[in-house]
């Protein structure tokens, strides 16, 4: 049993005039993994920190397995971390880095051994161990830092972007060494990235940040399928969600949204929250994601008119942006037969994978 | 752990301190219960750590020290007055201006080991005939300013060697009540004749120990007034000889340097003051003094010291002491200590012709007085 | 650390805490009221026999058994040295010459009273080598009666009054405590006032008064918090107080302490070992000039004007030369870098006290290597210590030699510290060789820069070595700084300790106002 | 890196090096010509070079025997080497866990404190030496060498703290945060981590530590009333008498008492190696 | 015109056995992005530093506009540079750290405001442009070093990793902004990237390095349609290609590979160089990535049966693990009707779509 809990907690750095967190609770139940993710400055890795015993929280609480913690030094709390600026002992040798946390604790110098060559191995640094961090590549610095945190076995992991700076390849490896590790420690962890194909396949649940305020908790596919207010659609996905405006006309057991050049018909079932009889017109905002547009009509969909602006191929698949009379549209589709900027296209989209915001609190509908 | 017997600090190096620590050993076997350890304290740090160590107790036994400091240490407590022990044949073994020059305020505080003064050292191929007076001297110079030759070379600007013209011209720093009596038309005409000295080039203006020793060794310099002290800085193939110091013609007197007697001293804080005294009464008896005299090339005040057939017989010697016919102690008085670095000041300003010697030695004696304690 | 973790301490812990910590001090109190009380018993009891006995034998009687008494006569001077005299003593019927040899040991004792007794006083004190013995002299007729009683040993600690009274206070204490609420308060009170039994008994007011007041302010202090709160910073701030406490009570015993004295003895004068409160005439004498106008170098400020003039120069050389060697010999290319250096601290490997008169040798007049130099490029003779500007020039010179390798091997140890990786950024950004000095180096070089230029001001300004070596204070004493002159009062104008130290006060003041802006600079760049 | 085979800046620098070391070293060569030249007294003359040479002056140092017969120099030398290191020791260690408090943990009265090791300093040292002679003599640290390691520690301490304290401020603080989390205790990142980070620090506080001690005479004489717990500028300084000065005698002390600070120099200038903390943190 | 030529460049640092760059000739022609890419540790950012100048190559040369820059100082080649540990000065605020380098080059006060605020502008860096670096979160630091580097506006750009640690919609936005100003400075530009979606849209060529040599160089399409080893092939496309090893026999017009439980016919046209009359058999591997299998038959497909081992959920999309007879497969398709662990399926090969490697050469027939 290990949870981690947050509550009521508070952050103000000295000298800043707005608190980076203002009111955060949050649990991460024992053996669970949670991804946080969020824009470049949210408090992300202050919350991190936070936990780590980094920071003192300027107000609230934190229980890692129901003790209050809030006060104890990081050493005391059993915890592992990867900075996200590494912060390496640069006076020791790769090996020496990852031995740390273990001579601290008195393993045998066998057993240290042992653990820190098998780590090594996993992280492709066998042939750095007697390097200095100052001679490796960022890449390989970075690997070191996931090293050190998991070679102590912790009950708690925290990761701060850890495998940003990594190729892909690597990357996808590290992902499932990650994800084996925790498994096999059977720890708690947070992990911060900004990778979707992480956040989406590590995470038990992802906690959205903005501004140091939780937008939504989820499982990622909650996340991706359901998000809760236009901020989280537009966040998580890539390339990010197409929103249009429009207005929602409710009629009797069915509801259209019109907007700028279209018309679409909300299938109310889709949408629990729709006030049953509400005023004739609501202002929301309609949301759908490129991959769900198409060039094609394939059902019930609806025509959309545009420009070709611009075409970016990513391999098997071409992004296009797509200037229309409601606004801007990104459309991902099949490399193949793409039209090229400077084309009138038709974007087919589907009523069934439209997201609805309001437009005033941009709450999911 | 204190150090058994007795414990003598001193501030003697080389010849002196071999001679000395002779003498110590020979105590040392007489009585070996009571021995003397002797302690060697660099110059510099002496008399302050006298002054802090004694009246807490952590100081010697005995030490020796020049005359100058007696008055402020009898009146601070820090040393033992010796009458009970010294009667009239102990004293009479001193000459007395030397036991005098340890007396202060009707009480002995001392028994003097060595007296030093001035005399006039030179050199038989620059001045083959010594000048006899200050006219000699000066036409000595005539002869040699044209080879860049000094006749006379001595740290002009400090009082203690001012001090021979001073006397010689009728002077006194302070008389023997010890007021000040630095402003005179004696002392004026003194620094007068000490200007001239510098103006015509007889002597350099500025001239301290180390340079006075090169210039005679390097014959920039026919003739140097200094101390005993001198005879180990001249070089090995210099014609040296040495003479008491001149007349001033323009008084007939002769030159009259300060003479400083060291003195062998207790501290009030003696832990045995019998033994130490038994000590200090050895080490300055006539014995022990033949062996400074020799070894330590010291002019002893002991009187018998010189029925020593190889002492009387020293010609560098005999100078000394007839120089010791001619000198005025230096004053022990707490008040003197005031006096010697603003005469030097002054001194210097008139040597190097920025200041005219009777207003200056007027503003001195001003000066010094706001200083000096209030009888 | 945690607040939780300090309401779980027991409360009879927290009290015996606090008792403790006054205990301490009450002991502190009480043990020197002890042995206050206990010397000023021993000496009335023997100055009282002495007193009885010196009277008997001036009345002819015997004087007191155990106490050794006699007449000394008058003195009677040599004829042939006025300084000599002799005494005799009459003691049992018989007369013997004081300091005649043999003699028995308190002859010396004797001898000495009678001579500070001669002038008419009474003398009635305990004898200063601690054993306790009583000496009191008088006239008497025939001479001086003189007693000195045997040595008597003070009254032992009291060992075990001390650990009964703390043990009762104690268990005061914990029955407070086990009552609860205001039992506590109560029992704090009652059990630090406990100490002041003793000294009730011995009768010393000030100290049982002191240890009452002790136990108010305990009490009171516990009431409202105060000794939790403070007990807590201890506890909280452990780390810091165990890395700090070795250099904070060394200073404060080595350094801070001899510091204060200093700054007390200025309100004294000394004259003669003793020393007289003048609260601050010293001040006002050296401020207002001492009768000097203020174009005189003797006066205070003129002196000013030359140490500021003085500090200001060194430092600024010390500091253009050591960075800019320091910068040369940390080049990555520079071949026999550790011979240069090593070289080049030279200046300060040495006794500085022989250097500096190497110096003034070589600003000699006639044969001086600096004058013959000067001659060797056709340049006429400079008479260096002639003229204020080039006897200071002489002093600064002779000082930026001896000083220039400290600064630079400070900020060679600093230039170390800077990531090469700014140097980078900045070449990339642009930058020449003199722009990444100015915007990379500089600025990280004053988080060390800062701390020696503030200590080396410091020490320049009371630098006394050099000026006191090379000048002298010539010509005049127009190039003596204030250190100088602080040192005449101490030991060329009459051992004026008391003017010396009030003129190091007013140093220190100076210094202090300078650092204050210094150290603003230096501190600007330290991480909040 | 790769090397030029020949660089004319380079070669330009490297002579004017030598020349200025030349011209700094004048002073001191004239001091190494006194210690060779026989008698008492410096000769007259700009040369550097001695006309004769002679060791007797180190003769005469190493020879210098106290009134047991026993060797001076030896004794005094020792006496200096361990008391000039033991103050290293203790004045490091001490400046350095202060240093690291100062800098790293945060306390009341931390900036009071730390104006404080500046502020003491300010009272000219020359009139402190009374207050601090009575002080040693109630501590009875007096004629200890354990007094004087402690009074030269304290001495060279302001210095150390706010130099150390600089060094600390410079080290990135994640090093430490990354310790803490590896679960070391502040002891262990003090020494594990921040004091092999500051080596030049270290060096240099260390240099002046031993410098303070090494050199000074005044205290030592003062405050020792043993001459076998003298220290050698002590024995060199008691060739200066009241009215002349052996300088050959002292010249010699004072060669032979630089070497040790060259060679500690030379020790420890190693440890002024940059780029310690190349490598550890981003950004 | 300002091209940058790399001529035999061989770069190893001291105490090293293996040079990190053995021999490198590169050029990038005037105004032209170049995306470096590479397994971490292959040399990237060591290639990108002797360009800078701030590392000398062992031996080659370096030419910027045909001149011989290998020896001069940074400072004189008009370069700016984003390093991958940001290198920001920590004594100066986020306004200073950017304005430096306009500050050494004595543009007036009112220019360098105007260009660092308009820069801070579109770099979202306005509200922090007082603040130290350390007040910074990471990805706030990795803006300034981006900021710094654009307002120069220099004739060569160095970028190594501009955007690791930005979130996914502000790296799109960054990199749309950074190839707004080369195209407007008319630059040259290198840029070291992990994430294929930068390198395809910004690079008008990709260099694909591994230990230093380079593997492929070409446009985008043809790094992604045609790789030059099976390295690149690998290393390039998230999820990576599939490879499976396979006999290809080659008949009159013909070929075919067949594997551990497939053969697929070789369209002889797509792999021109086929030896027309080699041995019967050659050993090759076949590629084919993730996005060309599916789980129907959509043409003349061939089929392989293998078992789910892993499924991945990436959103709109599935990352299927497939344990197949033939060895482990990719397969990433619609999140929509994708088939869970366990479950057997059958995986359709498109035939026209895959690669043909040499086994041991393992270059591209
Ligand atoms: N100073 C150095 N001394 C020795 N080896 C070094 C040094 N710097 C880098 N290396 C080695 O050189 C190789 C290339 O490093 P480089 O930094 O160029 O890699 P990179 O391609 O940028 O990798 P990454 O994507 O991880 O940043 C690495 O294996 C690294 O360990
Ligand atoms: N020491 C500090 N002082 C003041 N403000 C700070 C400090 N550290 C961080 N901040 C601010 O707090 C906010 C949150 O920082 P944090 O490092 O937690 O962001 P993050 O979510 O990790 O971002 P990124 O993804 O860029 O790393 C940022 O706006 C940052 O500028
Ligand atoms: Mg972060
Ligand atoms: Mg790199």
């Amino acid at each position: 049993m290990c949870d981690l809990e947050l509550s009521g907690i508070r952050k103000q750095y000295d000298g800043v005039a707005r608190p980076v967190i203002p009111d955060l609770d949050l649990v991460i139940p024992a053996h669970k993994m949670v991804v946080l993710v969020g824009p470049s400055g949210c408090g992300k890795s202050t919350t991190l920190r936070m936990v780590a015993g980094l920071e003192e929280p300027t107000a609230g609480k934190i229980l890692i397995d129901g003790r209050d913690v809030t006060h104890l030094p990081p050493a005391e709390r059993d915890i592992a971390m990867v900075f996200q600026s590494y912060a390496l002992y640069p006076h020791m040798t790769v090996f020496e880095n990852m031995a740390f946390g273990l001579r601290i604790k008195h393993l045998p110098e066998a057993e240290i051994r042992r653990r820190v060559e098998a780590t090594a191995d996993s992280l492709g640094l066998r042939p750095y161990l007697e390097r200095r961090p100052k001679a490796l590549s960022g890449g390989q610095k970075q690997r070191v830092a996931i090293g050190r945190a998991v070679v102590r076995q912790p009950k708690v992991f925290l990761f701060d972007e850890p495998l940003s700076n990594l190729d892909a390849k690597l990357r996808g490896d590290m992902r499932r060494e990650i994800a084996r590790i925790h498994r096999e420690l059977n720890a708690t962890a947070m992990y911060v990235t900004h990778d979707q194909i992480e956040a989406m396949t590590l995470a038990d649940q992802i906690v959205v940040l903005k501004d140091g305020v939780v937008q939504q908790i989820g499982t990622p596919i909650d996340i991706y399928e359901k998000p809760a207010n236009r901020f989280v659609a537009g966040f998580f996905g890539t390339p990010s969600m197409n929103f249009l405006e429009a207005d929602l006309t409710q009629g009797a057991g069915s509801a259209s949204a019109r907007g700028n050049g279209f018309e679409i018909p909300v299938p109310i079932a889709n949408v629990p929250s729709l006030r049953p009889a509400a005023a004739a017109v609501d202002r929301v905002v309609v949301g759908i994601r490129p991959e769900r547009l198409s060039l094609a009509k394939t059902g019930d969909d609806v025509p959309l008119r545009g420009e070709v602006a611009m075409r970016e191929v990513l391999g098997a698949e071409v992004v296009l942006h797509v200037e229309s009379a409601a606004g801007p549209l990104t459309v991902r589709t099949d490399a193949g037969a793409a039209p090229r900027p400077g084309d009138t296209v038709q974007v087919w989209l589907d009523p069934k994978s439209i997201h609805l915001f309001d437009r005033a609190s941009e709450e999911r509908l | 752990s204190e150090p058994k017997g007795v414990v003598l600090w001193h501030a003697y190096n080389g010849d002196e301190r071999v001679a000395l620590e002779a003498t110590a050993t020979a105590w040392n076997t007489a009585h070996p219960d009571q021995p003397v350890t002797l302690v060697a304290v660099p110059y510099d740090a002496f008399a302050d750590k006298l002054s802090s160590a004694i009246p807490r107790g952590n100081g010697p036994d005995l030490f020796i020290y020049p005359q100058d400091r007696i008055g402020d240490w009898a009146a601070a407590g820090v040393i033992e007055p010796l009458e009970f022990w010294v009667d009239d044949a102990r004293a009479d073994r001193f000459t007395e201006q030397s036991l005098g020059a340890m007396a202060y305020h009707g009480s002995l505080w001392g028994l003097p080991m060595t007296v030093k003064s001035l005399v006039l050292y030179y050199r038989s191929d620059l001045a083959p005939e010594p000048p006899k007076t200050t006219a000699d001297l000066l036409a000595l110079a005539g002869k040699l300013r044209d080879r860049h030759v000094f006749a006379v070379a001595y740290p002009s600007p400090d009082l203690y060697a001012h001090a021979m013209w001073l006397h010689g011209f009728g002077g006194r720093v302070m008389d023997d009540d010890g007021a000040l009596t630095i402003a005179t038309p004696q002392a004026t005409q003194a620094m007068t004749f000490a200007r001239s000295l510098v103006a015509q080039g007889v002597a350099p203006e500025d001239a301290q120990g180390p340079l006075i020793a090169s210039m005679f060794n390097d014959g920039r310099a026919a003739t140097v007034v200094s101390g005993p002290w001198f005879i180990p800085d001249i070089g090995r193939n210099v014609p040296w000889h040495v003479t008491t110091l001149p007349i001033v013609s323009e008084t007939g007197k002769p030159a009259a340097p300060f003479v400083t007697a060291e003195g062998i001293l207790m501290s009030a804080r003696a832990k045995d003051k019998d033994a130490a005294f038994a000590v200090m009464d050895f080490l300055s008896g006539d014995a022990s003094a033949v062996v400074r005299a020799k070894a330590g090339h010291q002019v002893v005040p002991n009187i018998h010291a010189y029925d020593d057939k190889e002492l009387a017989g020293d010609p560098t010697v005999a100078v000394f002491r007839a120089q010791l016919q001619h000198v005025v102690p230096m004053p022990n008085d707490p008040n003197m200590r005031r006096v010697w670095t603003p005469y030097r000041t002054a001194l210097g300003e008139v040597l190097a012709g920025r200041d005219d010697p009777g207003a200056s030695l007027n503003a001195l004696q001003r000066e010094i007085e706001k200083y000096t304690d209030k009888k | 650390m945690s607040e939780s973790s300090y309401t779980r301490v027991p409360v009879l812990g927290r009290q015996l805490r606090d008792f403790m910590f006054a205990g301490v001090l009450a002991l502190v109190i009480a043990s020197a009221a002890f042995v206050g009380v206990r010397n000023r018993e021993l000496a009335a009891r023997q100055i009282d026999l002495a007193t009885r006995s010196a009277d008997a034998v001036a009345d002819g009687r015997d004087a007191l058994p155990t106490v050794h008494a006699a007449i000394v006569s008058e003195p009677r001077i040599s004829t042939k040295h006025s300084y000599l005299r002799r005494r005799t003593i009459r003691e049992g019927g018989k007369t013997r010459v004081l300091g005649a040899e043999p003699h028995v040991a308190d002859d010396k004792l004797f001898y000495d009273a009678a001579n500070r007794a001669q002038q008419g006083a009474t003398i009635a004190e305990m004898l200063p080598d601690g054993s306790g013995r009583a000496l009191v002299a008088h006239k008497a007729p025939g001479g001086i009666a003189i007693a000195i009683t045997a040595p008597a040993a003070p009254a032992p600690y009291p060992f075990l009054v001390f650990i009964g009274v703390l043990g009762l206070g104690a268990s005061l204490v914990a029955a407070g405590a086990l009552v609860g609420r205001n039992a506590q308060r109560l029992g704090t009170l009652a059990g630090i006032a406990t100490l002041a039994v003793p000294t009730l008994l011995w009768q010393s007011w000030v100290a049982a008064s002191l240890i009452l007041a002790l136990a108010f302010v305990v009490a009171a202090m516990q009431h409202i918090g105060v000794s939790d709160r403070f007990a807590r910073g201890l506890v909280t701030h452990r780390v810091a107080l165990s890395f700090l406490s070795p250099a904070a009570v060394a200073m404060s015993v080595l350094v801070a302490a001899p510091f204060v004295i200093g700054l007390l003895l200025g309100f004294y004068d000394h004259h003669q070992g003793t020393w007289t409160f003048v609260g601050l005439d010293n001040f006002t004498r050296i401020l207002s000039g001492n009768g000097h106008s203020l174009d005189d170098p003797l006066n205070f400020w003129f002196i000013l004007g030359v140490t500021v003039l003085w500090t200001v120069a060194n430092i600024a050389l010390h500091v253009t030369v050591g960075v800019s060697l320091a910068l040369l010999l940390s080049r990555k290319w520079l071949r026999g870098k550790g011979i240069f250096r090593m070289l080049l601290i030279l200046p300060w490997a040495i006794p500085n006290y022989i250097t500096a008169l190497m110096w003034k040798g070589m600003f000699q007049g006639q044969y001086g290597a600096v004058n013959s130099l000067l001659h060797a490029v056709g340049l006429g003779d400079v008479s260096w210590f002639g003229s204020w500007a080039t006897a200071f020039s002489a002093n600064v010179i002779t000082n930026t030699w001896l000083g220039f390798p400290f600064m630079m091997v400070v900020a060679l140890g600093a230039l170390e510290t800077i990531p090469k990786e700014l140097y980078e950024a900045a070449s990339v950004d642009g930058a020449s060789a003199w722009q990444r000095f100015r915007h990379i180096t500089l600025p990280h070089l004053r988080p060390a820069l800062g701390p020696a230029v503030a200590l080396g001001s410091i020490w320049t300004f009371n630098m006394f070595n050099v000026i006191f070596l090379v000048s002298g204070g010539k010509p005049g004493d127009s190039t003596n700084i204030l250190v100088t002159d602080a040192y005449r009062w101490a030991f060329e104008r009459g051992d004026r300790y008391g003017m010396a130290a009030a003129e190091g006060t007013i140093i220190f003041l100076i210094l202090l106002l300078w650092t204050v802006f210094g150290t603003r600079v230096v501190r600007s760049k330290e991480p909040a | 890196m790769k090397r030029r085979a020949f660089n004319v800046r380079h070669a330009l620098v490297h002579a004017a090096l030598i020349v200025l070391v030349a011209v700094v070293l004048y002073p001191v060569m004239l001091v190494c010509k006194k210690a060779f030249e026989p008698g008492h007294a410096t000769s007259l003359g700009g040369s550097p070079l001695p006309e004769h040479v002679t060791t007797q002056h180190f003769r005469d140092l190493f020879g210098a025997r106290g009134p047991h017969g026993e060797l001076l120099f030896l004794r005094q030398a020792a006496n200096s080497i361990i008391i000039a290191l033991a103050t290293t020791v203790v004045g490091v260690v001490i400046s350095c866990t202060a240093a690291y408090a100062l800098s790293r943990l945060r306390f009341p009265g931390r900036k009071a404190g730390l104006t404080t090791f500046l502020v003491v300093q300010m009272f000219p040292a020359t009139l402190l030496m009374l207050p601090l002679y009575v002080i040693l003599d109630k501590l009875g640290l007096l004629n200890s060498m354990v007094g004087l390691v402690l009074v030269y520690s304290t001495t060279a301490i302001p210095f150390c703290v706010w130099t150390l304290k600089g060094y600390f401020d410079s080290l990135p603080r994640e090093l430490e945060e990354a310790a803490r989390i590896d679960g070391a205790s502040p002891w262990m990142i003090f020494r594990r981590i921040i004091l092999p980070l500051a080596r030049p620090g270290i060096a240099v506080t260390a240099l002046f530590s031993f410098m303070t001690a090494w050199n000074e005479f005044i205290m030592a004489s003062t405050f020792m009333t043993d001459e076998s717990k003298y220290t050698l500028p002590v024995l060199i300084q008691s060739s200066v008498g009241q009215f002349s000065a052996d300088w050959g005698l002292f010249a010699a002390g004072a060669v032979v008492t630089s070497i040790p600070v060259m060679v500690a120099f030379y020790v420890l200038q190693r440890s002024l190696v940059g780029g310690l903390t190349a490598g550890a943190v981003k950004g």
